[in-house]
């Protein structure tokens, strides 16, 4: 069935399809109408859950670690500086490995305080362990989060589901909200392979050595080393099982496919624009204007940022002409996160085979500052006609 | 106009339900096989009684640019104060649609180069026994008037829907006898 | 009223192992053991770092046989509710949730989500075990870390200002029960954890942990100077049971001795105080005294 | 020998005695008993126990006599000075030779 509604609803439905057990968020625009929607799913009773009205963005995620450590499938939801505030505890869950899924409706973090999208909040936990995973349109954001509780609970990482605040969490437009039934089919009642309880006590997190130790069965358990290590070696094959999760997703609902990166007009194109949310859904725009100027280009989006697909990327970009990265981030004294990251991936698969296409990289709509369907589409125009500049250009800059 | 791909802004005040009105219409166009339909709000801090914006965009095709409108075919105006305040024509094709709340008779209004349909939808409402001041729903029957866009039936379901707990056949009937009373020129 | 606990009837199971890496003569073991036979096998266990990370025990080992969630500093009343909301998920309610953090991660950097746990009313069990600083990382100051104390960041002139009342802060909350304890009276502690297992809400327990390293004494005198501070009048064991503030146990028979030890003697039994000249001592004096006029003036 | 099969993923501890080690090696001091002055060894009832009541370390057993398990006792002293009849002193370690350490 379809329904017309917001980025956040269709988040929070998803939420309530999963049947997440514990909900906790502390209001942040604008995160604050996903949340709203969520308490009133459990106050009416339509939802069997436990909403948690914390007293800030740390303890939302404290509660979900420990509600998770306790066998439950948990939520939660920020966005900028909830999400800055939440940062110990985001390195945390990880470190635990447990499978909690969180929305980061992205908005630019102060200072000067400012309440517009940008993407410089999620970016900046890029290195914290989490599976992050970008939608462009409502339907992306509830299949994400249906898709997001069965890859989490799968490799026991946390994800983080991303989405363009405002943009996308206060516009309305229509999407398949998925059966139940279905829904149910797709994700199992979470089954964690321990949970506190008594009658099994374990002390979970505790101080680990930088060597290894044995048991009290005398056999021999990680140090501190060998934990981290398997979250980066199970991180790197989540890619495979995201695979697995998209492949049974479609199988049921009939829709999905790639799901690290979704290419538009890309197989015959000369040139290709790169980018992380809603911006990828607008440079199609900009694509098939370009192309009626019988420039050939399309745009590649990247939904899965965090475990890098950076083989699947390569390829997709192979013996192109140019690449051009947009974002609504920046690694501050360098350049966009996400053109570093291509720039390494592209280095690493094709370097020396004569077929590594130049990058460029530009910011935009920093803070929430309109980017101009014409403005993106005279960036890609100007970008493709010659190199702009060695430093990341900044578009809409009015300095 | 161009029926394939339809901008309208809506101009209200914060509390007003533009929102909810845009999304009526939303909802009815999506139903009339309007594959895209994308309705944004102004973003950022809403206050009550401050002047608010809300972009409708109706295509038959999915929407991928979700950027606020520069150029609306319509624009519909929830308060005639409005016009003190706000640009409403602001980026108005030529030729376009105003459809304005006003107490005032058509005739005292001189837009060039536009087509204006107005209404008392404040009036209207009350006579449907709305409270005073709610006007997203009569307003609708004014733009369907206007603009014959999606047909005043499918319309009149989309507000029974969405009001289905809050006066349904009331705020229908304020958009029944705005259609009906709306002046519309040419 | 039930029955007051005796050592013989002191149940006989334990949920710690010997052989902990807490500090000879650690006061935290003491209170910690007899609270978690108090407690029982249903409960599960919320503990920030601090002391107790440590006596818990290092990967793989845990010296506890209760299950435990090791949190962040700040986080621990939070991730104490979110164990509560799991339970009644599971319809597990009949198990106890039970944090355990030390002061600075109580009075400081825990204070927010207990404060917010309390508010909310969450039903648990929170302990601060007051060994009044941070000894885990040395002995530097805390929020209760008592004026005059010389600790490794106020070494000179020790610490400048009051201890934060913050039993008082919990009770502000109108919780159900908030206690004072002391590890020197464990049977104390056992007989509140038991009378107010079945309270609504959120209960708090402050208690009072002699440290050999942090306060500066041979560890033997641990369980004296302990006792000291509540017969100097120092330190008081209460419990507030819905806003009706009690003394109790030792405290409590102060009221009827009307008598209380110099406080003097309590100074005078940890080098962490040696700075305390005597005017501060009779200053301080003079406090307690009021203090317990007060207690004197009530049970007239 | 690796870890890889190790089964958590995760810092996940089970309960066992002894993680500090054989926490008796910190023992300066350790603990002697007169049965001579101890109340329930005299009586030789239930009584007292005030030794393992404050035993932060639950290495002393409530039985007649008490025992005191001397592979993790610490020797902090504290049953020692609780003592209401003094029959716990606090002995040198030095003076217990290798040999008699080694049969603890």
């Amino acid at each position: 069935m379809h329904i017309i509604e917001d980025g956040n609803s269709a988040a929070a439905l998803g939420v309530k399809l999963c049947r997440a057990n514990v909900i906790a968020a502390y209001p942040i625009t604008p995160q604050t109408p996903l949340t709203e929607r969520l308490s009133e799913y459990v106050e009416s009773g339509e939802m069997k859950a436990e909403y948690i009205p914390v007293e800030s963005e740390h303890s939302a995620l404290a509660v979900c670690i420990a509600a998770s450590s306790a066998g439950a499938r948990v939520f939660t939801a920020t966005s900028a500086n909830g999400l800055l505030y939440m940062h110990e505890q985001v390195q945390w869950a990880s470190g635990a490995r447990l499978p909690i899924v969180m929305c980061v409706v992205n908005r630019a973090v102060g200072a000067p305080w400012n309440v517009w999208n940008d993407q410089q909040d999620s970016i900046s936990q890029r290195d914290t362990g989490w599976i992050q995973i970008y939608c462009a349109d409502h339907q992306q954001i509830i299949d994400t989060v249906i898709k997001a509780y069965w890859l989490a609970e799968k490799v026991s990482i946390p994800i983080m589901v991303c989405y363009d605040g405002y943009i996308l969490s206060h516009t309305y437009m229509p999407f398949d909200l998925p059966d139940q039934e279905k829904v149910d089919a797709f994700l199992p009642p979470f089954q964690p392979e321990y949970a506190l309880n008594p009658d099994e006590p374990a002390n979970l997190n505790t101080v680990t050595l930088p060597d290894v130790r044995l048991d009290v069965q005398g056999e021999l358990a990680h140090g501190y080393m060998e934990i981290r290590y398997l979250l980066q070696e199970e991180l790197r094959t989540t890619l495979k099982t995201a695979a697995e999760a998209e492949k049974r997703f479609a199988g049921i609902f009939g829709r999905g496919g790639d799901p690290y990166i979704e290419p538009y007009r890309c197989d015959d194109a000369d040139y290709v624009a790169v980018g992380l949310g809603s911006i990828t859904y607008q440079l199609r725009v900009c694509v098939d204007a370009l192309r009626k100027e019988s420039i050939k280009v399309g745009v590649m989006g990247i939904r899965y940022y965090r475990p890098f697909p950076d083989e699947a990327i390569a390829n997709a970009l192979k013996g192109k002409k140019g690449v051009i990265v947009f974002e609504k981030a920046i690694s501050y004294g360098y350049e966009g996160a996400l053109m570093s990251d291509l720039k390494s991936a592209l280095y690493e698969h094709l370097a020396g085979t004569g077929s590594l296409p130049p990058v460029q990289n530009f910011i935009a709509g920093i803070g929430g500052r309109e980017i101009r369907t014409d403005d993106l589409t005279q960036a890609l125009r100007a970008a493709i006609k010659s190199r702009v500049s060695k430093e990341p250009t900044w578009i809409g800059l009015k300095l | 106009m161009n029926k394939d791909f339809i901008e309208i802004r809506w101009h209200g005040r914060g509390g007003q339900g533009a929102i909810t009105a845009a999304k009526i219409v939303a909802g009815a166009a999506f139903i009339s096989g309007y594959a895209g339909v994308v309705m944004a709000p102004t973003f950022g801090t809403e206050r009550r009684g401050a002047p608010v914006m809300t972009s409708l965009k109706i295509s038959k095709e999915k929407i991928y640019d979700l950027t606020p409108i520069e150029t609306p075919d319509i624009v519909v105006v929830l308060d005639h104060l409005l016009l003190k305040e706000a640009n409403v024509t602001h980026g108005l094709k030529p030729g376009g649609i105003i459809v304005l709340n006003t107490p005032k008779a058509h005739e005292s209004y001189n837009f060039k180069n536009f087509r204006l349909a107005t209404a008392d939808i404040t009036a209207i409402s009350v006579e449907a026994g709305l409270p005073h001041g709610m006007v997203n729903t009569g307003i609708i029957g004014s733009l369907e008037r206007a603009t014959n866009l999606l047909g005043i039936e499918m319309l009149i379901k989309g507000i029974e829907n969405e009001f289905r707990t809050r006066k349904p056949q009331k705020n229908s009937l304020a958009a029944k006898i705005a259609f009906e009373r709306t002046v519309a020129g040419d | 009223m039930q029955a007051k606990t005796n050592i013989l009837s002191l149940p006989t199971q334990e949920f710690v192992h010997p052989g902990t890496r807490a500090c000879t003569g650690c006061g935290l073991s003491i209170a910690y053991r007899v609270g978690l036979k108090a407690l029982g096998k249903d409960t599960i266990l919320v503990v920030p770092p601090s002391c107790l990370t440590v006596l818990q025990g290092l990967f793989p080992i845990a010296s506890t046989k209760l299950p435990c969630l090791n949190v962040t500093f700040a986080s621990t009343a939070a991730a104490a509710t979110g164990i509560l909301a799991t339970l009644k998920t599971q319809g597990k309610e009949h198990i106890t949730v039970a944090a355990w953090a030390g002061d600075g991660g109580t009075s400081d950097i825990g204070l927010q989500a207990l404060s917010g746990a309390a508010e909310r009313g969450d039903n648990f069990i929170y302990f601060c075990y007051d060994n009044e600083g941070y000894m885990n990382t040395g002995a530097q100051r805390s929020g209760t870390t008592p004026i005059g104390a010389v600790t490794a960041n106020t070494p000179f002139k020790g610490k400048q200002q009051q201890k934060k009342d913050v039993p008082a802060i919990m009770a502000a909350h109108k919780l159900s029960y908030v206690a004072a304890c002391s590890a020197a009276y464990p049977l104390d502690l056992y007989d509140k954890i038991k009378s107010c297992v079945n309270l609504p809400g959120t209960k708090y327990f402050h208690i009072h942990i002699p440290c050999p390293p942090g306060w500066g004494y041979d560890p033997r005198y641990g369980i004296k100077i302990g006792r000291l501070a509540v017969e100097t009048g120092y330190y008081d064991l209460y419990e507030i049971v819905n806003g009706e503030f009690k003394l109790t146990a030792a405290s409590e028979k102060l009221v009827e001795k009307r008598k209380l030890i110099p406080v003097r003697e309590y100074f005078r039994s940890q080098s962490r105080f040696k700075i305390l000249t005597d005017a501060q001592i009779a200053d301080i004096q003079n406090q307690i005294d009021a203090k317990w006029a007060n207690y004197y003036k009530k049970d007239e | 020998m690796g870890t890889r099969n190790y089964r958590r993923k995760t810092s996940h501890s089970e309960h066992g005695p002894g993680d500090g080690g054989r926490t008796g090696s910190w023992r300066v001091e350790r603990p002697v008993l007169d049965q001579n002055l101890c109340i329930p060894c005299k009586r030789n009832k239930e009584a007292c126990f005030i030794c393992w009541l404050f035993c932060p370390e639950i290495v002393i057993s409530r039985t007649i006599p008490p025992r005191f398990d001397l592979e993790y006792c610490k020797g902090c002293g504290i049953c020692a000075e609780e003592c209401p009849t003094k029959a716990i002193t606090m002995a040198d370690e030095a003076k217990f030779s290798e040999d008699e350490k080694d049969k603890e």
